[in-house]
């Protein structure tokens, strides 16, 4: 067990699974020479040459798709999209092809196609640098949906993701790759479906998934000292398909839930983990489940203004004190 | 091409005109549903080019008039027939429809409905041959209101860039459903465009078969060869509406009685009878059987087809079973 | 009071807006000579010229992009998506740029434009023909989102949104355009934001938009004559921003909620409502609120599987019985 | 250019420079966040083109790179610097930032932070001003490596189709942020591409005001006249990393130093000293005059300033109470 930043963790899944097979490749926009605007290719070029780490073009409806193809015969590439907020225009390609190439060909061609992109606010980076598109990438049947909180997550999703046989999205985070934690010395592949229990508890659940799992651990130490409240988080690191079960389960040991998300609150993760509270497990609640996201708004510039707009650790302690009525 | 690849290929062509003509009344009857875009008048597109490549090696794909290059690809007629009629034993069981052929063991990669969606797969498809280091090509066939997408750009950079094995076959058939070529783009000529990419094209009649082989042919080689990419560009004309769902209003009559007198079938037919290779009489012998054909074996074989079982709602939307869901097969 | 046609109430309004505003322009693809898909502005090009009725090259992002374009200086486009499966071409720029520009520039500039495509399963149109992407313009801010679902909506909506500041897309449905009925003779302009009460009733609220009123609409009068439940129809006409108030006070009435989408239902129009029902009146709910969404999959080919994938007013007649315990 | 021009050109080139670099130094400091990428190095591109033009009436508009061009369009430089303190007196409010900068007023219609966003823009903002008859150009200035995105070939195909007024300025510096253009471009020369447009073109010298005037004028007048788009494309260098967290390893000190030889207040500079129009001490005069004024002034301005409130959050989200919301202002 070693402890590495959350972009080692990737360069590592990236690297064995490159040595293992070499059909495997890596594509983007300045991931090869330069090694990656987060560095989770670095080095990779000089292992592996220009045929299997690829800077591409701009052109991001293009290299997807020809990643996409290239999942058709056989190659399983791993697509990074420098920040998610260019993936729109690599939407196309993933929801029109990717996500229904075996549904529409009868199950003859499959798209096991990797694409890796943060998301999230970071520091200042302005209105078009800063969306948060996890749900844009959960609404459409046909793809998988990921977003690692911590290194070891972040290692052994990619690595369950390259081998799965449907295409899968990786939502990562601005600032996150200098993250450590503790990563397995041995091969270790993560389960592409459910949902981690980070910290146990009885009170109150949390959900959080990437970045807001910290905002809820964080919350969770405040209201255990201050408050006496003994809360449950919840890692959804498999944002589609949901873990219905992990929820459930949750939910009806604490009868209370807190969904914490970084983007705007329509039709989010918070939305979709209140319904499927409602379905399974309505008469288990003590209380309305609440959602704490982000303020529906672009994203400001003025650091003050940024921090505003998204939700913060104290944000989730008040909604839960004001759950239990203590506030 | 030689004498009896000619004729050979002269009643596949016929084949393919009485196949997509009678897809035309079975949609009239009902037994076709959503949008059904037909092929005939560019016949020698498809078989001229895949005559010249090797169907079943190459990977072909094209956009959702596509049939018949699922056809000639090695699909089996009927499984694209009962496919039309939504029918289990359809190639894609039912699923797919007519702008979905898909033939993975031929290597036909698929119909497209999204205008443009092919051309970065298919350069895509090239960078798995070239990785794998075989010898096969991929031809990817799309209308030239297509060339307007911005992926037609993308693809074609990347293509030259990475030097891939993409043959890219433009059938300029001058519209774009209902707006003509002009009234869209820039420049109408659309092999010229491909200058931007340094990208080695051909314009050449596709009305006449034996022009698109001998074009094809070249375009083959030098993609085969490793050269890069190619453009070919086939000058053509629909005979029926964009789809079924479209009047055809906006081309003149004499614009459509130009073109029919350069059908493609009766160009070669012509030519074959002319040089003694088959008499007209002949010809219609072919025709009579192949409607039968059509008729006993294809369109009863879809009819008579079971409807796809319920449990094919979700079977294909993610994988079976795939062990990495739950944490690898160890 | 006239009945028209969907069609006819959308070249309406194309029509009235065009002869009021000579900045008022229309474009897509085969909307001119053509006079359109679906016949929403038949005729115009005719009566307004080339300038205006805009044919344009197939360039779902550039053509969207130059829409957005010409309305920072004062022209009001609307544009045609011909299908809303095409829309992810134009995603990058209705939500980088129409949907953030007023916000990123403080208030300098604006991106009053209107974006209308059909969504929706019609009739065997096939996985890329069929996508329901309402969902996903509802998720961002910094957009409107309304869908009518009548010819009086379509036009008045469409006659709103012309004249809004702010852009606004506009979900119709493949359908619909047939269907008929009355738009008042006069001038009539309908408000973006709401929702409609398109059949009032005390047992149990159903909530539908676009296409799924009509499927509640029926269920209700099932609902009533067989089974004796008097169900309330709440159109959601607006689908971002929902009308918070619109559907508290109808479930504080019905105390029971039913919400029926045509879309897969992870983080959708159903997720969200019951997220405002949980937020806004859950100590009224006498039951857990349900939704009735298409399955989880993308539409089939095969008829009888694509009726199979949507939902139908039996599924929302079902829906209401078993959460009365009627079933 | 008229001698007097040239004077006062090379000053606001020099004003420029210092402001930019007066930016990396904010940046060290952290008064300056988010993603910054400056200018150093491209002066002659945005001041020649922009002197050809006439800012305040011309729309212009560009990438993240966007100080300068905004300066030059006539938005006031403690504006643009206040922005990038992220205080309300910023240009736009503090909510921009570097790669957001908008000038309304000035018809400095924005910088973008997606590469290849404003090709559509610009040529909509050129249909604007067609429908509404002025005689005003829209200029866009975007970098080599955007024009890879799909949407330059939408937006040039549409743009020649519809014989927009729109200038396309390719400010070609040889990279994107560290992929040299070779490596992602199959076409090197960027104004051989266009031809793909039939839109007429021009590659110059972009270190040298005086070449890049003169080509400017030449599209400018084209355009202006009715005549359709141009694409102008004009070579030149960054002297800075891409952005402030690009550690430009990629390029040798040669061709650094190659360029550097090339500065454009160099060139111009010395000309006049040449021609006797300037001294060097009056240029070095200048510098001081300068950065006095981006200190006293412009700095100190940008320090002062009060951070936006916080009704500001949610103020520009939505119009504010626009009637059509609720039915209409009968
Ligand atoms: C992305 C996208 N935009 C628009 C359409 C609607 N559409 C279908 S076919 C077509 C015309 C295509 O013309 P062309 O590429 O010349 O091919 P042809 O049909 O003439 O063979 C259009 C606009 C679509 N299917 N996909
Ligand atoms: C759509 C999109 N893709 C990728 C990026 C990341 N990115 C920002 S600038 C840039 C390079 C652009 O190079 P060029 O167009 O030559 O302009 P330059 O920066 O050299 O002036 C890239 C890849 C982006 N901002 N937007
Ligand atoms: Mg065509
Ligand atoms: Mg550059």
């Amino acid at each position: 067990m070693a402890e590495i930043m959350y972009w080692e963790a990737l360069r590592r899944a990236h690297d064995e699974e490159m040595t293992r097979d070499p059909l495997v490749i890596c594509m983007g926009e300045d991931i090869g020479v330069a090694g990656g605007t987060y560095k989770a290719t670095n080095g990779l070029f000089d292992k592996y040459g220009p045929e299997r780490v690829i800077d591409t073009p701009i052109s991001e409806g293009g290299y997807t798709g020809l990643g996409i193809g290239a999942s058709f015969v056989g190659v399983r590439p791993i697509i990074e999209i420098m920040s998610v907020n260019f993936a729109w225009l690599a939407m196309d390609q993933v929801f029109n092809t990717a996500a229904k190439v075996r549904y529409m060909s009868g199950g003859q061609l499959e798209a096991p196609v990797v694409v890796r992109s943060p998301g999230g606010t970071a520091h200042q980076l302005g209105a078009q640098h800063s969306a948060r598109m996890e749900k844009v990438f959960m609404g459409v049947a046909g793809l998988r949906v990921v977003t690692p909180s911590n290194p070891r997550q972040a290692y052994g999703l990619l690595k369950s993701a390259v081998r799965c046989n449907d295409p899968v999205f990786i939502n990562e985070h601005e600032l996150m790759y200098n993250m450590k934690g503790d990563v397995p010395d041995e091969e270790y592949f993560m389960p592409l479906e459910g949902s981690e229990v980070a910290r146990e508890g009885i009170d109150v659940t949390l959900f959080g998934y990437n970045i807001s799992v910290h905002w809820c651990l964080a919350a969770a130490e405040i209201l255990a000292s201050k408050h006496g409240i003994n809360a449950e988080v919840i890692d959804l690191y498999s944002l589609s398909p949901l873990d219905r079960e992990g929820i459930k389960a949750s939910v009806s040991k604490t009868h209370r839930a807190v969904i914490v998300e970084e983007a705007e609150p329509a039709v989010g993760v918070g939305s979709e983990v209140m319904a499927i509270i409602n379905e399974e497990c309505f008469f288990e609640l003590d209380a309305p489940p609440v959602r704490v996201s982000a303020k529906n708004v672009p994203i400001p510039y003025n650091h003050t203004l940024e921090k505003m707009a998204i939700p913060t650790t104290q944000d989730v302690v008040d909604a839960v004190l004001k759950q239990f009525g203590l506030s | 091409m030689k004498p009896a690849d000619k004729k050979r290929v002269l009643k596949e062509m016929l084949f393919a005109r009485r196949f997509e003509e009678r897809c035309y009344e079975a949609y009239v009857e009902r037994k076709i549903g959503g949008f059904l875009h037909l092929y005939s008048g560019e016949e020698a597109c498809a078989y001229g080019v895949l005559e010249a490549a090797k169907p079943g090696h190459d990977y072909v794909m094209t956009s959702y008039r596509d049939h018949i290059h699922a056809i000639k690809s090695g699909v089996s007629p009927k499984a694209v027939m009962a496919e039309l009629f939504a029918k289990e034993t359809g190639c894609c069981k039912g699923l797919g429809g007519s702008m979905h052929i898909f033939g993975a063991e031929q290597r036909f990669m698929g119909g497209y409905a999204l205008v443009g969606g092919p051309f970065p797969l298919a350069a895509g498809i090239a960078k798995g041959i070239k990785l794998k280091g075989g010898d096969e090509i991929c031809i990817c066939f799309l209308g030239d209101a297509a060339n307007n997408q911005g992926v037609f750009h993308e693809s074609l950079n990347m293509a030259k860039v990475w030097d891939l094995p993409v043959l890219y076959v433009c059938e300029n058939n001058l519209y774009g459903i209902g707006t003509r070529i002009e009234r869209s783009t820039a420049v109408v000529d659309q092999y010229k465009r491909v200058g931007a990419y340094d990208i080695p094209s051909a314009q050449v009649d596709g009305q006449d078969i034996e022009t698109v082989y001998d074009a094809a042919k070249i375009a083959i080689d030098h993609v085969r060869s490793g050269k890069g990419p190619y453009f070919l560009e086939l000058m053509t004309y629909r005979y029926r509406g964009h789809s079924m769902s479209d009047s055809n209003a906006y081309r003149t009559k004499e614009e459509e009685q130009l073109w029919n007198e350069r059908d493609p079938l009766n160009i070669l037919r012509d030519r074959l009878v002319g040089a003694g290779e088959i008499t007209v009489d002949e010809y219609k012998q072919w025709d009579t059987e192949i409607i039968a054909e059509i008729e006993d074996d294809i369109i009863k074989f879809a009819e008579e087809s079971p409807e796809p079982s319920a449990e094919l709602l979700d079977k294909y939307v993610l994988a079976e079973n795939d062990p990495w869901v739950r944490g690898g097969a160890k």
